[in-house]
C-alpha cells in the first residue's frame, strides 16, 4: 500500500509517450473502427481541443489511480484469502502515517486537476474575439434558429461559418432551456429563458460537423439536431451572397409559381417567414426564405428532398413527435406546388 | 401488557415494531427495484439500436423519468430505510426505535405516496419531466398535462416520510444507545445512517421550497418560474441540486456503512482506521453540501462561481479516498473468507472507485462541457449507483437476511446473482462511457445511426438484460430461502457487533436484557457479555396502533384535490391528517 | 416515560430540535428566493409601496410578547402553577390569533392596493414567506388551545411540563423566524 | 455524554430573567422601528438592522429557549443547519449577483 502513494508522483519517460498515446488508444479502439462524427474526442476548433486536451490529463491521473487502487484491490483479495487452517489474523486497529500518507496523495495529484482546470475555465469563458463572426442562436422546441446580425440573414438548423475565423455566438431560447452541442466545435452551452449565454471558437478545419440539443426540452428532444457547416472563406462568402441576394422568384406558369400562391394563402404564412412572399412575415416556425438550400429539414432530422419535404408539410407530427407544426390539409396538388416552391428557394 | 397480534393483515396494518417495519420497507423496495429495473429494460431494448421503435417517445420520456425517480425514491432510499430499521436497534442494543408509531407513520406515508405517484401510469400521464424536472418545461406552459403534478404531489408525500425517519433514528441512535457503547464505538453503519439522516433533513426541506413553487405556479398561477414575469428557471435548478446532491450522498453512505461492517467480519479484522472512516464519513456528508452547482456547469454561472464550484467538489474526493484506502488495508493482511456479501462488498469497492474516478473528470467544468447530458454522465452515476449502493444493498442483504429470517440465502445462487450482476453491470455501462464521449445525449428515444454507436448500445442492452437475469437469481435465492433456506443460528458470520448476540430471527424485545457495551467490537472481544443472571425491567412490547396508517392516508387524499380539482379532498384529508394525529397523541401507549 | 438515554437528553426534546434544525432550512430557502427576486418583479406593486411598517410593527410586538407568556406558561407549569399556567398558555394562543388577524388584514389590504399571489414575483414570493410563517403560528394556536384544554381538564402539571416546554420551543422558533423575515422583508426594503 | 439520566427541568431562568430579555427585546424593537424611520441612517441601515436582529434572535433562542444552559448538543443541533441555511443563502445571493465580489 505504501508503494501506491509513492509511485503516483514519479513519471519515468517512457510514461510521458505513453501519456499521449494510451487515452487516444483506449478512447480510441473503438473510435478507430467508425466514422463517429459527434464524437468529443476529434476536435476540430480551438475550444474543443482545449476541453480535450484536459479531459485527456484527467483521463491520464484517473487512469494511473484506477491501476494503482484497483491493482492494490487484487492483491490483497487474492493474497489474504483464508487458508485452510489459518490463524485469526493479526488485529490491526489502524496505521496513522499510512493514513496521513493517503490523505495527501489525493490532494496533491487533485492540485495537477484542479490548476489546469481553472485556468481552461478562464479561457473558455466564450468572450468574443474582436473580428469574430457574430451569430445569435436561438433554441426553439425543437429547431434552432440562427441569425447573422450584420449579414441579415436568418437561417435555421444549418450554421455556416468559415473555417480559421472566431465565430461568436450570442445564445437564447423562445422557450424551455435546450443546450447547444456541437461536439466537434464546442463544449455544451445552455441556452436559458431571460439569459443570453456566449460561446466562441475557431474551427480549423472544413467539413459538416454534427450537433444537437443536450438538455431534455420534451417530447422530440431527440430530434432536435443541428449541423454546422465549416466553409473556406470563399464558400462562406459564396454562402452568404446567396442569402442576401434578391429571392428567386420562379417562372409564372410553373408549379413552382402556383406554389407561391398557394402558400400566400395558407396557413403558412401564420408561422413562417418567407422573402419571396411579403406577407410571410411570422416566426413562430423557421424561416423559409432560403428553405431550398438546405441539406436537411425539420431539426436535421430529414434530408431536404421532394418526398419528405412533401410529407413533413403534409402532416409535420406524424414525422416528428410534437411537432408543433400541425398536419395541413392540403390537396395534394397544392402540396406538390408548395414543395417546388419551396424547393426553388435557394 | 397486551402483546400485539403476531399474524394476520391487522397485525402489520397496525405494527409498530421497527423489525416488522423493516419488512415491509424491504418487500415495498424491492417491488419497486423491480419496477424501476423493468422500466431501465424497456429503456434498453429501445436503444438497442439506432431509430429503435419499441416505444413513442413521450413513452420514453415517461420512462427515464420514473425509471430515475423509482430508483432513487422508491427503491434505493426505502431499501437503505429498510436496514436502518432492521439493523440499527439491534446493533446499539435498543429494544425499538425512539418513536415506533412515528415510523409507522413514515412507512405509510412512503408507501401511499409511491403509489400515488405510480398511480399516474394507470391513466397514461406518468411523470416525464426528469427525474430533476427542470422548469420551465415542467411549469403549466410547456406541461399543461396531470404528468408533473404526479411527479410533485409524490415527491411532496415522500418527503414527509423521509423527514419523519430522519428526526427518529438521529434520536434512536443516539439517544438508544445501550450502556457503554459510547459514539465512538458505534457500529460505522449505524454511523453513516446517522449522518445520512443529517443530510435528509437539512436537504428535503428544500426540495420541498422548490417543489411548493412549482405547485404554485401550476395550480394557482404564480410565477416563481416563468420568465415573462422575471422569474428565474436557474432558481429552479440551484434549490434542486442543493437538495439533489446531498441527495445522492443520502444514497451512498448507508452502503458505504454496509461495506465498512462486511469487509471487517469476512476478514475476520477489525476494520481499518475506524475514527477516519468515521470522520470521513461525516466530512463527505458536510461537503456534500458546497458543490450543488458541478451539475450546473453548462448553465454559464460564470467563471468565479464555477471555480469555486469545481475545487470544493475534487476536494470530496479527498475523504472518499480515505475511505477506498482504509476498506482495502482491512482486507491486507486478514483471512478473506468469499461469501457472497463479500463479492458483493468487494464488488463495491471496485465498482465505486470507476464511477468516483469518472465523477472527477466532471468536477472539471470545461471538461464537463463535453460530458455533461451525456451517457457519460450515465455512466459516471450507474457506476456509483449501481455498482455503489446497490452492489452494497445486495451485500447487505446477504449478511443480514439470515438476521432477519432466521434462514440463510443460498450461496450457490448468491454466487450466479454476483457474477451476472458484475458482468451485466459492466457489459451495461461501462461501454456508456464511449457512448457518451463518442457524441450520444441521455434523455433521447433515438439516435441516429450515422453516430455509429449501434453496437455499443446493443452490447449495453445486453448487459442490462444480464443483469436482469442475476436479479432474477435474487428474487429466486430470497423467496426459496424464507422456507428452504438453512438455518442461520445466532451468529451465521461471526460478526463483531451486538445484532449477532441474539436469536435470529429476534424476539419481538430484541434483547432479553440490554447489553453492556465495553468495546468497538463487543463480540469479538469479550464473546458473550456474561449476561446478568436477572433479567432487567420486564420486557415489554408496544402495542401496535391504527393512527399511523389513518394520518398518513390523509396525505395523498390531499396530494388527489390536485389531480382531481375537488378542492373538498383538501379539507377531507387534512381532517384525516388532523384526526389520525390526535388520535395518535392521546392514545395510551408506552414504549 | 422518562427512560435513562445515552446523551441524558430527553428524546422529544432532542427530536424536537432536530425539527428545529430541518426548518432553518425550509425557512432559509423561502428567505433566500424572496431575497433572489427582490427588485425581479417586472410590474408593481413593489415592496416599498405597500409595506405597511407601523401595522407590522404591532404584529411585531405582539409576536414579541406571546413569546413572553410562553416561557412564563412554561415556568408556571413547572411549578405548578397550573391557574397562572391556564392563563399564559390561553394568552399564548390569543396572542398568535391576533398576529394572524393582522396578517389576515394586511394581506387583505395588498390584495386591495393589487398585490396577489399571481401579481409578480413580489406578491408569490412574499406571500410564500410571510404565509408560511402564518401557517406555522396557525399550528402553535391549535397546540396551546390543546395544551390550555388539557390544563383545563387537570392533564397537565409539572411531571409533563416538558410537553409545554417543547410547544415553546416551537412557539420561540417561530417567533425568531419573525424576527427575521421583520428585518430583512419589511425594514430591508 | 453517555447514560445518565435526564435532568429536564432544572436551572431554567426565573421569570425576572424572561422580563429582563423581554425588556431588551423591546426596547432593541423600538429601536429597529425608528432606526428605519431616521433618514440619516439610510447609508447604516443594513448593518445596524442585521445586528440588531441577530442580537434579538440570539436573546431569545438563548433564554426563552434555553440553549444558554441546556446541553450544548441542542444548540450543535441547531446551529449545523441554520449554519447551513445562513451559508447556503449567501451562496445563493452571490451567485444571483444580489452581491457583487469585491463590493
Ligand atoms: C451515489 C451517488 C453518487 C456519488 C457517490 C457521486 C460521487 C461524485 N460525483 Fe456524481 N452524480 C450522481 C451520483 C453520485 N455521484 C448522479 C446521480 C449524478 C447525475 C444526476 C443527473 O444529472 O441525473 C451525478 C453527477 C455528477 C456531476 C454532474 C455531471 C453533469 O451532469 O455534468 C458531477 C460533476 O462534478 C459529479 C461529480 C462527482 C464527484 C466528484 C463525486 C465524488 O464523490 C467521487 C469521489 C470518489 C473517488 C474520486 C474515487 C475514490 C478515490 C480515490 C481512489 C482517491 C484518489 C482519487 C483521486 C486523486 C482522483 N457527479
Ligand atoms: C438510483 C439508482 C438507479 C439504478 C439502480 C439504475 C439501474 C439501471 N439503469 Fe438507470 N437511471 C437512474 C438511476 C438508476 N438506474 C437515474 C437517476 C437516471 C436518470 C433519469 C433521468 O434522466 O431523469 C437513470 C437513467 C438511465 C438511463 C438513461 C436514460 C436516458 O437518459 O434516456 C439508462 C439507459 O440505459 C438507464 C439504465 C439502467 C439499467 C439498465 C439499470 C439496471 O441496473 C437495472 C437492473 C434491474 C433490473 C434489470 C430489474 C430486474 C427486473 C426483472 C427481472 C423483471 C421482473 C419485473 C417485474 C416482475 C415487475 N438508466
Ligand atoms: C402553427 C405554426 C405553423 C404552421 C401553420 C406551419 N408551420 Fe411550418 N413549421 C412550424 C414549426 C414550429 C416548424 C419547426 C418544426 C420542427 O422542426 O420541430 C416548422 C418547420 C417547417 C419546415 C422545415 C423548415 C426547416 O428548415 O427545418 C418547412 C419546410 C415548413 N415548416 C413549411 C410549412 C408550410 C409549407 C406550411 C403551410 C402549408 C407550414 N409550414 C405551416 C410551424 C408552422
Ligand atoms: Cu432542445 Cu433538447
Ligand atoms: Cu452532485
Amino acid at each position: 500500500m505504501r508503494d501506491s502513494a509513492t509511485v503516483i508522483f514519479e513519471a519515468p519517460d517512457a510514461v510521458s509517450r505513453l501519456r499521449y498515446w494510451l487515452p487516444v488508444l483506449v478512447l480510441g479502439i473503438l473510435a478507430c473502427a467508425g466514422d463517429y462524427q459527434q464524437s468529443t474526442l476529434h476536435p476540430a476548433s480551438d475550444f474543443a481541443g482545449r476541453l480535450d486536451h484536459l479531459f485527456r490529463g484527467i483521463f491520464w491521473w484517473a487512469l494511473g489511480v484506477f491501476v494503482l487502487v484497483e491493482g492494490a484491490l487484487l492483491v490483497a483479495i487474492i493474497r489474504f484469502r483464508r487458508r485452510p487452517g489459518g490463524d485469526q489474523p493479526r488485529q490491526v486497529h489502524g496505521h496513522t502515517a499510512l493514513e496521513i500518507g493517503w490523505t495527501i496523495a489525493p490532494a496533491l495529484i487533485l492540485v495537477f486537476i484542479a490548476v489546469p482546470t481553472i485556468r481552461a475555465i478562464f479561457a473558455s469563458t466564450g468572450a468574443a474575439t474582436p473580428g469574430a463572426l457574430r451569430v445569435e442562436v436561438v433554441g426553439h422546441q425543437w429547431w434552432w434558429e440562427f441569425r447573422y446580425p450584420e449579414l441579415g440573414i436568418t437561417t435555421a438548423n444549418e450554421l455556416h461559418v468559415p473555417v480559421s475565423r472566431p465565430v461568436a455566438l450570442e445564445m437564447q431560447t423562445a422557450d424551455v432551456i435546450h443546450s447547444f452541442w456541437v461536439p466537434r466545435l464546442a463544449g455544451k452551452r445552455d441556452v436559458i429563458a431571460g439569459r443570453v449565454n456566449r460561446l466562441a471558437f475557431t474551427a480549423d478545419s472544413v467539413g459538416t460537423f454534427l450537433g444537437q440539443c443536450a438538455e431534455y426540452c420534451g417530447e422530440s428532444h431527440a430530434n432536435m439536431r443541428m449541423r454546422v457547416m465549416v466553409d473556406t472563406d470563399s464558400g462562406f462568402a459564396a454562402w452568404v451572397d446567396r442569402q442576401t441576394a434578391e429571392p428567386p422568384s420562379p417562372d409564372s406558369g410553373s408549379l413552382a409559381f402556383q406554389g407561391r400562391d398557394v402558400f400566400g394563402r395558407s396557413a403558412c404564412i401564420g408561422c413562417h417567414m418567407l422573402d419571396g412572399v411579403p406577407v410571410a412575415r411570422a416566426q413562430v416556425g423557421p424561416n423559409l426564405s432560403r428553405v431550398g438550400g438546405r441539406a436537411t429539414i425539420a431539426g436535421g432530422l430529414f434530408p431536404n428532398d421532394t418526398e419528405h419535404l412533401r410529407r413533413w408539410i403534409a402532416n409535420a407530427p406524424a414525422m416528428k413527435p410534437g411537432a408543433l407544426m400541425p398536419q395541413m390539409d392540403l390537396a395534394a396538388e397544392d402540396l406538390d406546388a408548395i414543395v417546388a416552391y419551396l424547393q426553388s428557394m435557394k | 401488557m397486551s402483546n400485539p397480534p403476531s399474524t394476520g393483515l391487522r397485525s402489520w396494518l397496525t405494527t409498530t415494531d421497527h423489525k416488522r417495519i423493516g419488512t415491509l420497507y424491504f418487500w415495498t423496495a424491492f417491488a419497486f427495484f423491480l419496477i424501476g429495473g423493468l422500466e431501465a429494460l424497456i429503456i434498453r431494448a429501445q436503444l438497442a439500436q439506432p431509430d429503435g421503435s419499441l416505444v413513442s417517445a413521450d413513452t420514453y420520456n415517461q420512462l427515464f423519468t420514473m425509471h430515475g425517480t423509482t430508483m432513487v425514491f422508491l427503491a434505493l432510499m426505502p431499501m437503505t430505510a429498510a436496514f436502518f430499521n432492521w439493523i440499527v436497534p439491534l446493533q446499539i442494543g435498543a429494544r425499538d426505535v425512539v418513536f415506533p408509531r412515528l415510523n409507522a407513520f413514515s412507512y405509510w406515508v412512503f408507501l401511499l405516496g409511491g403509489l400515488f405517484m405510480n398511480a399516474s401510469f394507470l391513466i397514461g400521464a406518468a411523470p416525464d419531466g426528469g427525474w430533476f424536472g427542470y422548469v420551465n418545461l415542467t411549469g403549466p406552459q410547456y406541461s399543461p398535462g396531470l404528468n408533473i403534478d404526479f411527479w410533485v404531489l409524490g415527491l411532496q408525500i415522500l418527503g414527509v416520510a423521509s423527514l419523519a425517519a430522519g428526526f427518529n433514528f438521529i434520536v434512536t441512535i443516539l439517544n438508544l444507545r445501550a450502556p457503554g457503547l459510547t459514539m465512538m464505538r458505534l457500529p460505522v453503519f449505524s454511523w453513516m445512517t446517522l449522518v445520512t439522516q443529517f443530510l435528509v433533513i437539512t436537504a428535503f426541506p428544500v426540495i420541498t421550497v422548490a417543489l411548493v413553487f412549482l405547485l404554485f405556479d401550476r395550480t394557482f398561477g404564480t410565477n416563481f418560474y416563468v420568465p415573462a414575469a422575471g422569474g428565474d428557471p436557474v432558481l429552479w435548478q440551484h434549490l434542486f441540486w442543493i437538495f439533489g446532491h446531498p441527495e445522492v450522498y443520502i444514497l451512498i453512505l448507508p452502503a458505504m456503512g454496509i461495506v465498512s461492517e462486511v469487509l471487517p467480519t469476512f476478514s475476520r479484522k477489525p476494520l481499518f482506521g475506524y475514527t477516519v472512516v468515521v470522520y470521513s464519513g461525516v466530512l463527505i456528508g458536510f461537503m456534500g453540501w458546497g458543490v450543488w452547482s458541478h451539475h450546473m456547469f453548462s448553465v454559464g454561472l460564470g467563471p468565479i462561481a464555477d471555480s469555486f464550484f469545481a475545487a470544493a467538489t475534487m476536494l470530496i474526493a479527498i475523504p472518499t479516498g480515505v475511505k477506498i484506502f482504509n476498506w482495502i488495508a482491512t482486507l491486507w493482511g486478514g483471512q478473506i473468507r468469499f461469501t457472497t456479501a463479500m463479492k458483493f462488498a468487494v464488488g463495491f469497492i471496485a465498482m465505486f472507485i470507476i464511477g468516483g474516478l469518472s465523477g472527477v473528470s466532471h468536477a472539471s467544468p470545461p471538461s464537463d462541457l463535453q460530458q455533461t447530458d451525456t451517457y457519460y454522465v450515465v455512466a459516471h452515476f450507474h457506476y456509483v449507483l449501481f455498482g455503489g449502493t446497490v452492489l452494497g444493498l445486495f451485500a447487505g442483504m446477504y449478511y443480514w437476511i439470515p438476521k432477519m429470517t432466521g434462514r440463510l440465502l443460498s450461496e450457490r445462487l448468491g454466487s450466479w446473482h454476483f457474477w451476472l450482476t458484475f458482468i451485466g453491470m459492466n457489459l451495461t455501462f461501462f461501454p456508456m462511457h464511449f457512448i457518451g464521449l463518442l457524441g450520444m445525449p441521455r434523455r433521447i428515444y433515438t439516435y441516429a445511426p450515422e453516430l455509429g454507436l449501434g453496437t455499443m448500445n446493443l452490447v449495453s442492452t445486453i448487459g442490462a438484460f444480464v443483469i436482469g437475469l442475476g436479479t432474477l437469481a435474487l428474487v429466486i435465492n430470497v423467496l426459496w430461502s424464507r422456507r428452504h433456506g438453512e438455518p442461520a443460528g445466532p451468529d451465521p458470520w461471526g460478526g463483531a457487533t451486538l445484532e449477532w448476540s441474539i436469536p435470529s430471527p429476534p424476539p419481538p424485545h430484541n434483547f432479553d436484557v440490554i447489553p453492556t457495551v465495553t468495546s468497538r467490537l463487543p463480540r469479538w472481544t469479550t464473546e458473550h457479555p456474561a449476561a446478568p443472571s436477572a433479567p432487567g425491567s420486564a420486557v415489554h412490547v408496544p402495542p401496535g396502533s391504527w393512527w399511523p396508517l389513518v394520518a398518513a392516508a390523509g396525505l395523498p387524499i390531499m396530494a388527489s384535490a390536485v389531480v382531481t380539482k375537488l378542492l373538498a379532498l383538501v379539507f377531507l384529508g387534512a381532517a384525516v391528517l388532523v384526526f389520525g394525529i390526535y388520535r395518535w397523541a392521546y392514545e395510551p401507549f408506552e414504549v | 416515560m422518562t427512560h435513562a438515554t445515552s446523551m441524558g437528553l430527553d428524546s422529544r426534546k432532542l427530536a424536537f430540535w432536530t425539527f428545529i434544525g430541518s426548518e432553518c432550512l425550509l425557512f432559509g430557502s423561502l428567505i433566500s428566493t424572496y431575497l433572489v427576486y427582490k427588485g425581479q418583479s417586472v410590474v408593481g406593486p413593489y415592496p416599498h409601496e405597500i409595506l405597511n411598517i407601523p401595522v407590522t410593527s404591532l404584529s411585531t410586538f405582539d409576536l414579541l410578547a406571546s413569546s413572553l407568556w410562553m416561557v412564563l406558561a412554561l415556568a408556571a407549569v413547572q411549578r405548578g402553577d397550573m391557574k397562572w399556567a391556564k392563563i399564559w398558555l390561553l394568552g399564548v394562543a390569543i396572542g398568535g390569533l391576533i398576529f394572524l388577524g393582522f396578517q389576515v388584514y394586511e394581506f387583505t389590504s395588498f390584495v386591495h392596493e393589487g398585490l396577489t399571489l399571481q401579481r409578480n414575483l413580489f406578491g408569490a414570493s412574499f406571500f410564500l414567506l410571510t404565509g408560511t410563517h402564518g401557517a406555522h403560528v396557525a399550528v402553535g394556536v391549535i397546540w396551546m388551545l390543546t395544551l390550555w384544554v388539557q390544563a383545563l381538564r387537570g392533564r397537565l402539571g409539572p411531571q409533563n411540563a416538558i410537553t409545554v416546554e417543547i410547544a415553546g420551543l416551537y412557539w420561540h422558533f417561530v417567533d425568531v423566524v419573525w424576527i427575521i423575515i421583520f428585518t430583512l422583508v419589511y425594514l430591508l426594503q | 455524554m453517555e447514560s445518565a439520566t435526564h435532568t429536564e427541568g432544572s436551572g431554567h431562568p426565573t421569570a425576572g430573567t424572561y422580563l429582563r430579555v423581554f425588556a431588551v427585546l423591546f426596547v432593541i424593537t423600538v429601536v429597529e422601528v425608528g432606526v428605519f424611520y431616521v433618514p440619516a441612517f439610510k447609508p447604516l441601515l443594513a448593518p445596524v438592522l442585521l445586528t440588531l436582529s441577530a442580537a434579538k434572535f440570539a436573546l431569545v433562542v438563548m433564554f426563552y429557549m434555553h440553549l444558554k444552559q441546556d446541553s450544548k448538543f441542542f444548540t450543535f443541533v441547531f446551529g449545523g443547519p441554520l449554519l447551513l441555511a445562513s451559508a447556503v443563502m449567501i451562496g445563493l445571493l452571490f451567485l444571483f449577483g444580489v452581491f457583487v465580489l469585491g463590493g
